[in-house]
């Protein structure tokens, strides 16, 4: 083992009988909010859908006008920063410090490189004129009234996303501020695998977004 | 870092890289199919739809680690995924009957 | 009769066979109901008196499960209550598809009122008048919210959707004047949105559509719509303008851009009126503009019921082009 | 009988303070040591005091709006105020009192202590839960009192995103909010029963009350998310013009009504199914007797809680839907019934040879089935086509969910308070008010509502602020019972909070009942046990009683 690696584990809490029980519930309950999650996607999934079924038409004019380029470039982004996290994790299990803040650090990097694409995505969508909730900004496809509501799924979508990505990469901040301390590995290893549930799932979310909105109705 | 520090982390890393690579190129391959649509078919979408699912099954599986969960996680994960067959089937059932 | 001279009313009024039919349904189902859910009171009301607590009964140990009984409670009650699925199922099916010929009557539901209006082009606002005996459709549409024409004599709502039209039918068979509700919440003035529905004897109701007449049917009504909308200089044969003709295109199938192919019904043609980009018809570059906010919903129902009208000419055989 | 039962029962022993840790509600005074609790006994009895402030809300607007039914023309309140009112008492009720009534009370109270265990697995995301649902609830009774909303609880798209001109979008906020306290509520109640439960207490020695709990958090974790989406898509469409269901632009507020009832129909068992836990303990108790058929109930809870989410269309079969879709979540309706029925019947044989005492309770419960009895199967004539075509919308739906919520889960509630107010407070109620109130209680509720039944078949449509004049009488009738209904109501708030002081003290085991909340003194310790508890009993032993008689 190399002398950079620290002592790793986590400190029972009053309530659990060892540190495998508390892990475990803790894993459990990060597994229970990422069904949520998914079933708060899946009402806007289940809108492109049917939108998709009523509409066909209106639904390849606006995928269209979407920017393909970078939705495709957005999800290697968030692919690499799995890798990042996955790294991060295991880093974090052998004890390696230092690598796995690198790591951390990485992730929310990549993070906000797609944010950063995302909202530039957005600034484009705006001069290109396809936001039909501006009355004051016409709108580019106002001949088929059915694409705003694809358009307006797709704002929601991505917005929801992005709120989601924004929290990402806070938290995970915020845990590489605390995990600096070298004690943090000793008590509170687990949290850096629950928080990677987290990202891969936000990463898990943009690979179903990027084939339902752009991809699929080409 | 010694040369065992390598080793170790060649061999902790192996699976993440793969799946990084896996989803890669299947990424790849679904902007090639989106872009160029080698060929005309109407129903193109079903094979992007299919290598969606398989990224999507890739993270579940090894990124999120699933593989080396207990069965109950393992359970709930494909709940989640069964209750949204549920509502799409469901509602879908409406709009194509109509 | 008139209802509200009643100060009690425990059953209402059938007016139709399948009214009778739901009740005969409901009063069957009650009988099953109370023979699976009497042993459940008689037990509990039996045992608390007789097995209370203090009491010199014979109890004795019993086992906790008895899998027959817990499985045959289950399964026989489900599939005795199937036959009502079935028998219900039957009647939504009847209520669903009107019989050919049925008259068709559109209704058009606003906050807070109905407006009705008769194929010969006479309209009222929130009371319909209907002939005993024929089979009537209702076809409706809201202007803004979601509301329900629900006629409790017929044993039958459908709701009125915003953009699409839904219908349900009836044929009466008792001659009165029955009530008609908003059964969908529909804002302010919700409870008010009703109306009464006029049986009459044929006879009557002859003499109720000449005295209520307008000049127009309705598709006579929408023939000067199509003149004054300007659709007719396009749509018209002769015109500089390559539209398709209407002619025969109500109810047959109707070539897409895409591939597909449409049944041309109400909603269709309301659609392509109003919102005509949204999917395009084979072999016509689509130029047309929406009507979309300038045709009110009463005005489509005439413009509608003449395209309707339009036979198949002799010239153009279904008035589409051969891709 | 335990050494700490003979001790407490005798009224001479003097309360022993010394050499046992106090118990949970006198450990601390101080406000902060309520407010800033992780203790799940505390929080049950933060949530208990909540939703009984946001019973009484909903009860008064129910009470007004049976006030101006009385008479046909609706002179008493105008139409505006009408529709406010019913709409203030079906969104308090709902998402208020009802779906946090049994789980986050008596849940949070209770099923950490049935399993054995200290806590439940996330202490402080339970507190959090709870201020997620105090901000909400508290921001929403603003709104809708102050503000008023007049969509109804269902908020119907395209009238709450673009016709109403009330204040629709804090009342959103406060549903999407308030979402999740229940998710986070469920999340702690599922990871709690699957990692928490002490040694040698396996699924199979669960109470029921602990299986409901359980199939309850099920569907509070896959149901209130689509709730949330739905109202954030309604929020976005009346707050920024992003809308998906405006059919202005050829949206379908169809398919907003399958996402609202996606939600709302399994949240209907989310209403039911703890009270079916509540009654699943009470009876046994009072019987004296074995549950019959525990596996049978048990499973049926789960197969409610996944079957729920296949019949959500039965509200639909006039909406526009497509026939093919209205036959098929018919059918699946039918099946709902039969775990319902399973436990009705089980409740029944469970009396059979028993050695019943008729406490309150008990008198609560066998209202409850009863009842629910006469919910469920008019629930299954709603989900039978031809008879939905005509009641749908009426006051025959309004009486059938009154006799499932009313009759079902509140009934359920206050059996369960009074089963288990022994426990919570370490005082006993007064026995023969207790049956004076559940009497006025089951009169008034059956005079309240069984002459909807008939005003449904008659016709009269819900939410009718002016009805027809031949629809009087029943109206009258029912407000009379609405009358007793509400006096029936008030005796518990009386009597129970006058025995928290005059109330003779509790012994640790009342009611001869099994189940490890009993097996510790009441009210419980702080950590409710000494040593964790060795499970190797089954569930409702109570074969030494059967043996002895």
């Amino acid at each position: 083992m190399s002398g950079a690696a620290v002592p790793v584990g986590i400190e029972v809490a009053e309530h659990f009988q060892d540190a495998n029980q508390q892990r475990h519930a803790a894993v459990f309950g990060m597994w229970l909010w990422l069904a949520t999650e998914l079933l708060l996607f899946s009402g806007l999934f289940l809108v492109a859908i049917v939108v998709r079924v009523m509409y066909p038409d209106a639904v390849t004019a606006v995928a269209l006008h979407l920017k393909f380029w970078i939705g495709a470039t957005n999800t290697a982004v968030l692919i690499c920063s799995s890798l990042t996290m996955s790294a991060a994790i295991e880093l974090s299990r052998l004890g390696w410090r230092r690598g796995m803040l690198a790591c951390m650090l990485a992730t929310a990097s990549l993070g906000t490189l797609f944010l950063a694409l995302k909202g530039y995505e957005y600034w484009r969508d705006y001069v290109e004129h396809m936001t039909p909730f501006f009355g004051f900004r016409p709108y580019v496809l106002s001949g088929d009234r059915a694409t705003q509501l694809l358009v307006d799924d797709y704002f929601i979508i991505t917005g929801l996303h992005g709120l989601h990505l924004t929290t990402g990469v806070s938290v995970l901040l915020g845990l590489a501020w605390i995990a600096r301390r070298p004690s943090f590995l000793r008590h509170h290893q687990h949290r850096v695998e629950v928080f990677g549930l987290y990202w891969h799932f936000i990463d898990l979310i943009w690979i179903s977004v990027f084939p339902i909105l752009y991809l699929l109705n080409r | 870092m010694t040369h065992e520090d390598w080793r170790t982390i060649r061999h902790r890393l192996r699976s993440p890289v793969l799946c990084f690579v896996a989803l890669l190129l299947l990424l790849g391959v679904n902007v090639l199919l989106g872009v160029y649509a080698p060929f005309r078919w109407r129903n193109i979408w079903m094979i992007e739809a299919g290598i969606a699912v398989a990224m999507v099954l890739i993270v579940l599986v090894f990124s999120m680690e699933l593989v080396r969960e207990p069965p109950v996680i393992r359970l709930f994960a494909g709940v989640g995924f069964y209750w949204l067959v549920i509502l799409f089937s469901l509602t879908l059932l409406d709009y194509l009957t109509r | 009769m008139n209802l509200s001279q009643y100060p009690l009313l425990l059953w209402p009024p059938a007016a139709s066979a399948i009214a009778q039919e739901t009740d005969w349904l409901i009063l069957a189902w009650t009988a099953l109901a109370l023979l699976l859910v009497a042993p459940v009171f008689v037990g509990m009301t039996w045992f608390a008196f007789h097995f209370r607590a203090g009491r010199n009964v014979h109890r004795g140990v019993r086992e906790g499960r008895n899998h027959l009984l817990e499985v045959g409670w289950m399964v026989i009650p489900f599939v005795l209550t199937l036959i009502f699925f079935a028998w219900g199922a039957r009647v939504f099916d009847e209520d669903w598809h009107p019989p050919a010929g049925a008259t068709e009557i559109h209704a058009i539901g606003r906050q807070w009122m109905w407006k009705f209006q008769h194929p010969g082009g006479q309209s009222e606002i929130n009371d319909l008048h209907v002939p005993l005996g024929q089979p009537i459709v209702i076809s409706e549409i809201s202007q803004d919210v979601i509301h329900s024409l629900y006629i409790p004599a017929m044993r039958i709502q459908m709701e009125t959707l915003p953009d699409r039209y839904t219908r349900l039918w009836f044929k009466a068979d008792r001659p009165g004047v029955y009530r008609m509700f908003c059964s969908e919440y529909c804002g302010t003035d919700h409870s008010k949105m009703d109306g009464e529905l006029y049986v009459m004897k044929p006879a009557d109701y002859e003499a109720w559509l000449a005295h209520a007449g307008t000049a127009d049917s309705l598709a006579a009504e929408g023939k000067v719509l199509f003149s004054s909308y300007g659709c007719a200089g396009c749509h018209l044969p002769g015109a500089t303008v390559r539209a398709p003709s209407l002619a025969g295109v109500y109810g047959n199938p109707v070539p897409m851009a895409d591939g597909g192919t449409i049944v041309a019904d109400d909603s269709y043609i309301r659609d392509k009126i109003l919102d005509p980009d949204a999917r395009k018809v084979a072999g016509y570059k689509q130029i047309m503009p929406s009507f979309k906010g300038q045709i009110p919903e009463d005005r489509l129902v005439p413009l509608i019921a003449y395209i309707k009208s339009l036979g198949a000419p002799n010239a153009e055989p279904n008035g589409e082009p051969t891709p | 009988m335990s050494p700490s039962d003979t001790a407490l029962r005798d009224p001479l022993t003097p309360r022993p303070t010394l050499g046992r840790p106090d118990d949970y509600l006198h450990s601390e005074h101080t406000l902060r040591s309520w407010l800033l609790t992780h203790d799940h006994k505390r929080i049950g009895i933060l949530y208990l005091l909540s939703i009984t402030f946001f019973f009484i809300i909903g009860a008064i607007a129910a009470g007004l709006v049976r006030l101006s039914l009385i008479v046909p023309n609706g002179m008493i309140f105008s139409n505006d105020t009408y529709n406010r009112l019913f709409s203030i008492h079906g969104i308090v009720m709902v998402w208020f009192f009802l779906i946090p009534s049994i789980p986050n009370t008596f849940g949070n109270f209770l099923l950490p202590i049935m399993i054995g265990a200290k806590e439940v697995a996330f202490p402080r995301l339970n507190l959090l839960s709870w201020y997620i649902f105090m901000v909400a609830s508290l921001f929403t009774l603003a709104d809708v009192v102050i503000g008023g909303v007049d969509t109804g609880w269902t908020f119907y798209a395209p009238f709450s995103t673009t016709f109403s001109s009330a204040w629709v979008v804090p009342a959103l906020i406060g549903v999407i909010v308030v979402g999740f306290s229940s998710i986070l509520t469920g999340l702690n109640f599922v990871v709690t029963v699957h990692t928490m439960r002490a040694p040698g207490m396996t699924w199979f020695r669960m109470p029921i009350f602990v299986w409901t709990m359980y199939a309850t958090s099920l569907i509070f974790l896959l149901a209130t998310p689509v709730l949330t989406i739905t109202m954030l898509l309604l929020l976005m469409e009346r707050g920024f013009h992003i809308g998906v269901f405006n059919p202005a632009i050829g949206g379908d507020p169809v398919l907003f009504q399958h996402m609202f009832w996606f939600y709302s129909h399994p949240a209907v068992y989310i209403m039911v199914l703890p009270g079916m836990g509540v009654i699943s303990e009470v009876v046994p108790a009072f019987a004296q007797r074995r549950l019959f058929g525990y596996r049978f109930v048990a499973y049926a809870s789960i197969a409610l809680a996944t079957v729920t989410f296949l019949v959500w269309g039965h509200h639909m079969f006039v909406n526009g839907m497509s026939e093919y879709a209205s036959i098929a979540f018919s059918i699946m309706s039918f099946v709902v019934a039969v775990p319902s029925a399973v436990k009705v019947y089980n409740w029944t044989a469970t009396m059979y040879k028993g050695a019943i005492k008729l406490r309150t309770p008990m008198i609560f419960a066998m209202g409850y089935v009863g009842l629910f009895v006469v919910g469920g199967i008019t629930g299954l004539y709603l989900a039978t086509l031809g008879v939905d075509e005509h009641v749908h919308d009426t006051y025959f739906v309004v009486a059938h969910f009154h006799y499932i919520m009313v009759g079902g889960t509140s009934i359920a509630f206050l059996a369960g308070l009074h089963y288990w107010w022994p426990k919570f407070t370490g005082r006993m109620y007064p026995e023969p008010w207790g049956v004076v109130a559940a009497l006025f209680i089951f009169i008034g509720f059956n005079a309240t509502f069984f002459p909807q039944f008939i005003l449904g078949y008659l016709g009269m449509p819900r939410r009718y602020h002016e009805y027809p004049p031949e629809f009087q009488i029943l109206n009258v009738l029912s407000s009379v019972g609405a009358t007793i209904l509400g006096a029936g109501y008030l005796f518990p708030m009386i009597y129970l909070v006058w025995s928290l002081r005059f109330g003779d003290p509790a012994p640790a085991n009342p009611w001869d009942a099994k189940g490890l909340e009993w097996t510790i003194a009441s009210p419980p310790p702080e950590h409710n046990f000494a040593r964790v508890p060795q499970v190797d009993f089954e569930p409702y032993d109570y074969s030494e009683r059967e043996q002895r008689t």
